[in-house]
């Protein structure tokens, strides 16, 4: 089928004001929309810049607006968007440093204030410390993040204002705050029981539709909310 | 340099979220649009009382007008029932998971009571 | 130019490059570069497990471990590397649990283990459950764990800063120049020590199941600086990658009861002449190899260039009960969907994303795959570059990882043995240079040192032909993946031996549409083409010499391994005129080759 | 399943207004059920438009009622509505400019503006509820 891909442009070396291009092409169905992306780089303009690497939607590297969503290129099959007009665009609320590729160490800023690492200052058992299958499936979810950064940037209050912590950031707090073997829940509670943690969340749910890992992120957060507020972690 | 960060109201709007975003979008009017009511409310009664003030007869005067009715009214039932959403899933996070029927379902309650409200503010203002 | 002072650089952020950052950055002063945020390194990817003898779920030993790897390798892996890594993969597992990292788990809490093709019960032969593993995530789980750790002990990183070149003074290291992708800058970081972790080049083929920044940059800028390339020719072929797009189906499919069905209808692996005792579990080689032959034999799907595998619960249930297999406690192993659906989330995201295909309710269509690269920068067990036949050490160079060769994976890496040589010879790698910078000095830099990688950048960006490079990259792969495959003839690897010396010819002739500096894309896919091109070429033509067939490497023509010839290491090295060769022997402790059956 | 507690979780001011935005909801709920199902009792069901209910249900204040058909207003207008009314202009008038605060934090974020603004905000409150409570008393 012949496809158009609309891509958003910006050159920060030649454009004051970014603008889009068009290009036609042959796809198949089952093309991802990363594909389209590297046969118009291919073969018709090699300036369009973007990021990705495996191609599979498990490094994070290609969230993108595509037709207005928050998706990953390499997760999105020309067949699921179910038109031939492609729209794609960087995702909001970071600035945009060329074409596709934005400033990600805001995020990533959000993600480092949650302490995202294990802590247990305990001495180690010589073995692995045990935890019950129930106990491990309490987290599971959310350690599912490639840190792309798909919801966070689809979520009104992070455009509102980047210093919200964000989904992503909350979500990666959430995978240590529900692990047994961890102690520094207190801690991480601390940081998101703020202005800029858990209160700037009003359950937009933007998020959860633009994780590629479909993650509950919403039901996380309010996993969060609910322990700042009754103080237990079951 | 790079383009700024600022997400325009237009640019916001125009992603794609899905049904909890415009409901996020109405209960935020809505919370705002009753504020602005009750404000001008107790203004209006305390100028009318204190003062017999024009002014106050004049705000009187727009908050009765029908169309602000139905505003009002689409504000306050809006508002509850969808606030009544967010606190039970705040109770029951587990809940979420189940946050497109929780959204088909407000809208189920809503519509019809709404219909209803305004069949009454239409057939009692026009009428009489 | 800006320049930095470190005493170790860390070159690469995947799993062996942050376990190296993670050690070095302990005793000495350390950075990671990495040309992709550390958490988009291919080590995510990774999904059925790595290899211990933790024996949590049935009896377990190292040495069958050892002698496990040491088979799988085709007697090639140097058996002093092998048994160093399986002893210490048990420590190093539990080191990385300390960690947090998530692993599934026994019913009594202990880590999850699951069987993986090659690795047995060296009493019985059959399948052990060794694989240690975090549903199919077990590589996201390690790169995120090793990340959350670097950022706990605030290990400094320069993110998408992509390594150029090195800098050699005296024969040693002397530090690396990078290009920062944001500004197009070039960077020279003075160190003492270098750890190149740069990962694999799968993107020499067509299907791979690589990223695309999988492009042997570490081994590229090696072989420019004299230092050989080892065991080139021995690049593995997964069994299940998803038909035409190459991603991968973890083996751990087939240890959870999947099997692989061809036209027919018939369990292949079954045949006597494949592996008629561990069947669907033989170690990758054996198995892409009969995939291929049973599709050359027109019993592909259809006659088409795939085979089925299958794990939907009848089946499982079906094989599972003919092969007499039982769980630990002897009850007889059957499974469900929704087992399945637990064991194998993303697998059957992936099925259902990509293909449409439910794998609970159909089967999966599936090909042999470019995979991992057994060969690259050769080492000793410290971590140290050596650069000759006689192992050599080259002061201040270290490599780990997929881009290193220790030669722990010889002819052909057994699956899991891969996430445990990243952990283990990354641990390495980063203790011995820390260790190292400690004892030396800085050599001086020499008066520009970023001169040689300007020039290479200047070349591409002012090249003034008509070639794109997509078109020589997409010919490149075409070529290797038809030639220098699964199979090998003597034509074939001939051809591409041709070929890509003529598209090197043509890559000196290129065009690229982007002239500027921020983010020029276009200009680093480029470079990378280039050093694509020297693998490709060495990887040629290191095959196309070795007259055998071993392991990975598998000739129409010389269909029989050849120990009398041919139990030696390739040395590779690139110079002006070609590749020259050498070789250097195989390190042997107590393990006699043998006629390797499964 | 053990069950995990975290030990020490501050109360801070944030938190408050959070739990009190949910409770002052269902507050609301509450008052108005009450206001609305007294009005019936006192004989709302006959002697008073739709729109007249509703205003009394948000706001039990019986100069609400005066359009109405009701004559005896003895049953609406005693102490027992008029704390209904501070109640609920209290929980509207705290949980809508609380409401405020939060939207308009949500976009400036931390800078000087955000302690002038939370000031702003309090006076206007502390006016609000003062006339309101004065209004309620003196009507
Ligand atoms: C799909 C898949 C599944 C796998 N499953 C398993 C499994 O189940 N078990 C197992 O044991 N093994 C598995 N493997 C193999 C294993 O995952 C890889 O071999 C391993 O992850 C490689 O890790 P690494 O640290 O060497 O390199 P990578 O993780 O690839 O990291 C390379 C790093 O180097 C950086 N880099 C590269 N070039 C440059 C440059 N020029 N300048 C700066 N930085 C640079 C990159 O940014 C990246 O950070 C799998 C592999 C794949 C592809
Ligand atoms: C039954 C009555 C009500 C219920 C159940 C209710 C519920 C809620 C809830 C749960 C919130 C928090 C939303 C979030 O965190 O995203 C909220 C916000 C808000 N409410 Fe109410 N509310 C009610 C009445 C009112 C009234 C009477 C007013 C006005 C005076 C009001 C004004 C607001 C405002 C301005 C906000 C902030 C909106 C935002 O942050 O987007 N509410 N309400
Ligand atoms: S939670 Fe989902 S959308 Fe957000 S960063 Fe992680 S993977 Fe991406
Ligand atoms: S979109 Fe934003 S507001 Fe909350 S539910 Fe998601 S973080
Ligand atoms: S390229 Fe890795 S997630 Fe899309």
């Amino acid at each position: 089928m012949q496809v158009t891909l609309k891509i958003f442009r910006y050159d920060p070396e030649k454009d004051k004001k970014p603008h889009y291009d068009a290009f036609k092409m042959e796809a198949e169905p089952t093309d991802r929309v990363l594909d389209l992306l590297e046969k118009a780089k291919g073969y018709q303009d090699g300036t369009i810049s973007f990021r990705r690497s495996c191609a599979h939607g498990v490094c994070g590297s290609d969230a993108m607006r595509i037709n207005g969503m928050n998706r990953l290129a390499c997760k999105t099959l020309v067949q699921d968007l179910g038109v031939n007009k492609i729209t794609v665009e960087p995702i909001l609320g970071l600035p945009i440093l060329k074409d596709l590729i934005v400033d990600m160490e805001p995020f990533f800023d959000n993600y480092r204030a949650v302490t995202p690492y294990f802590i247990n200052d305990e001495p180690a058992p010589a073995k692995e410390r045990l935890q019950s299958p129930e106990d491990r499936e309490r987290f599971d979810d959310t350690t599912k993040c490639i840190l792309c950064g798909a919801c966070t940037t689809s979520c009104p209050s992070f455009w509102a204002n980047d210093q919200y912590l964000g989904p992503s950031a909350i979500v990666n707090a959430h995978r240590f705050i529900f692990d047994s073997r961890d102690k520094g829940a207190a801690e991480r509670l601390a940081v998101l029981n703020d202005l800029f943690g858990v209160y700037r969340c009003h359950t937009i749910f933007n998020c959860t539709l633009a994780c590629p890992r479909e993650i509950q992120i919403t039901q996380a957060i309010g996993e969060v909310k609910k322990a700042i507020a009754t103080g237990k972690l079951d | 340099m790079a383009l700024k960060r600022n997400v325009g109201l237009l640019e916001g709007l125009k992603y794609r979220g899905g049904g909890p975003m415009l409901a996020w979008l109405l209960h935020r009017i809505s919370g705002l649009g009753i504020l602005v009511f009750v404000g001008l409310h107790i203004l209006a009664a305390f100028l009318t009382q204190q003062f017999g003030s024009d002014a106050g007869i004049f705000i009187n005067i727009i908050y009765e007008s029908w169309a602000f009715q139905i505003f009002i009214f689409f504000c306050v039932l809006f508002h509850a029932i969808n606030g009544l959403r967010i606190i039970i899933l705040d109770l029951w996070p587990a809940l979420l998971e189940y946050q497109r029927e929780a959204i088909w379902l407000e809208w189920f309650v809503f519509i019809p009571i709404f219909g209803l409200a305004v069949f009454v503010i239409f057939s009692g203002s026009l009428g009489g | 130019m800006k320049t930095h002072q470190f005493e170790v650089i860390v070159v690469g952020a995947g799993g062996a490059g942050l376990m190296a950052g993670l050690y070095a950055s302990k005793t000495a002063k350390t950075a990671v570069i990495s040309k992709l945020y550390p958490t988009r390194s291919h080590t995510g990817a990774a999904q059925g497990g790595i290899g211990a003898a933790l024996g949590n779920e049935e009896e377990d030993r190292t040495e069958w471990h050892t002698y496990d790897t040491v088979k799988g390798s085709d007697y090639l892996g140097d058996q002093d590397a092998i048994e160093f890594m399986c002893e210490e993969a048990p420590g190093i597992v539990y080191e990385l649990e300390h960690m947090g990292l998530p692993f599934s788990r026994t019913a009594e809490g202990r880590i999850a283990q699951r069987p993986f093709g090659g690795h047995t019960n060296n009493e019985t032969g059959v399948p052990v459950r060794r694989a240690c593993y975090a549903a199919d995530r077990t590589g996201h789980m390690i790169l995120q764990t090793l990340y959350q750790q670097c950022v706990k002990n605030n290990v400094t990183f320069f993110d998408e800063f992509q390594v150029l070149d090195m800098i050699v003074v005296n024969g040693k290291a002397a530090g690396v120049v990078t290009i920062e992708l944001a500004t197009g800058e070039l960077h020279v970081f003075h160190a003492k020590a270098v750890i190149f972790a740069t990962g694999g080049y799968g993107r020499v083929w067509e299907i791979t199941t690589n990223a695309y920044a999988n492009t042997g940059d570490g081994i590229a800028i090696t072989l420019r600086h004299g230092i050989p390339a080892e065991d080139m020719e021995f690049f593995q072929f997964h069994p299940t990658g998803i038909y035409k797009m190459g991603i991968l189906i973890t083996e751990g499919v087939r240890g959870e009861g999947g099997v692989l069905i061809n036209d027919k209808g018939e369990r292949f692996m079954a045949k006597e002449e494949y592996a008629p005792h561990v069947k669907d579990l033989a170690s990758r080689d054996v198995v892409s190899r009969a995939m291929y032959l049973e599709m050359k034999n027109g019993l592909g799907i259809g006659g088409k260039r795939y085979l089925y595998l299958d794990v939907r619960p009848e089946t499982v249930n079906k094989y599972a009960a003919l092969d007499g297999r039982t769980n630990p406690d002897g009850t007889p192993y059957t499974v469900t969907a929704d087992d399945i659906l637990s064991r194998l989330p993303d697998i059957i995201d992936f099925c259902k994303t990509y293909l449409g295909v439910d794998p609970v309710v159909d089967p999966m269509p599936v090909q042999p795959t470019a995979h991992y690269a057994m060969g690259g920068i050769p080492t000793n067990v410290k971590g140290e570059v050596v650069i000759d036949k006689k192992n050599t050490v080259m002061p201040g160079v270290y490599a780990a990882g997929e881009t290193s060769c220790v030669s722990v994976h010889g002819s052909n890496r057994l699956g899991t043995n891969s996430l445990l040589d990243l952990v283990v010879f990354g641990k390495q790698a980063g203790v011995n240079a820390a260790e190292y910078a400690r004892g030396t000095d800085f050599q001086p830099l020499p008066a520009d040192p970023a001169g040689p990688a300007r020039e290479q950048l200047a070349r591409l960006r002012n090249s003034s032909g008509a070639e794109r490079i997509s078109t020589i990259g997409t010919e490149m792969k075409a070529v290797m993946f038809d030639h220098v495959g699964v199979f090998r003839t003597e034509a074939g690897m001939t051809e591409a031996v041709e070929k890509i010396r003529e598209l090197k010819e043509r890559f000196k002739h290129i065009r690229l549409d982007d002239r500027g500096t921020v983010f020029n894309m276009e200009l680093l896919n480029a470079w990378e083409l280039g050093n694509l091109l020297d693998i490709a070429e060495v990887t040629a033509v290191s095959a196309l010499t070795r007259r055998e067939s071993r392991g990975a490497h598998a000739r129409d023509d010389y269909p029989e391994r050849n120990d009398k010839k041919w139990m030696k290491h390739t040395l590779a090295w690139l110079q002006e005129d070609g590749v020259k060769l050498d070789y250097k022997p195989v390190t042997f402790t107590k393990y006699e080759p043998k006629v390797r059956v499964y | 399943m053990r069950s995990r507690t975290v030990p020490q979780r501050g109360l801070n001011f944030e938190y408050l207004m959070w739990l009190f935005t949910r409770l002052s909801g269902l507050g609301m709920y509450i008052l108005a059920l009450v206001g609305v199902v007294s009005a019936l009792v006192m004989g709302a069901r006959t002697q008073m438009d739709m729109a007249t209910l509703m205003r009394w249900t948000f706001m039990p204040n019986p100069s609400h009622v005066a359009s109405s058909d009701i004559v005896n207003l003895d049953a609406w207008a005693n102490a027992f509505w008029q704390i209904m009314g501070m109640l609920i202009v209290f929980f509207a008038g705290t949980h809508g400019l609380n409401g405020l605060r939060v939207v308009i934090e949500d976009y400036i974020g931390s800078t000087w503006l955000r302690p002038v603004l939370r000031g702003l905000i309090f006076l206007i409150w502390l006016f609000m509820i003062i006339v309101a409570v004065y209004v309620i008393l003196a009507s």
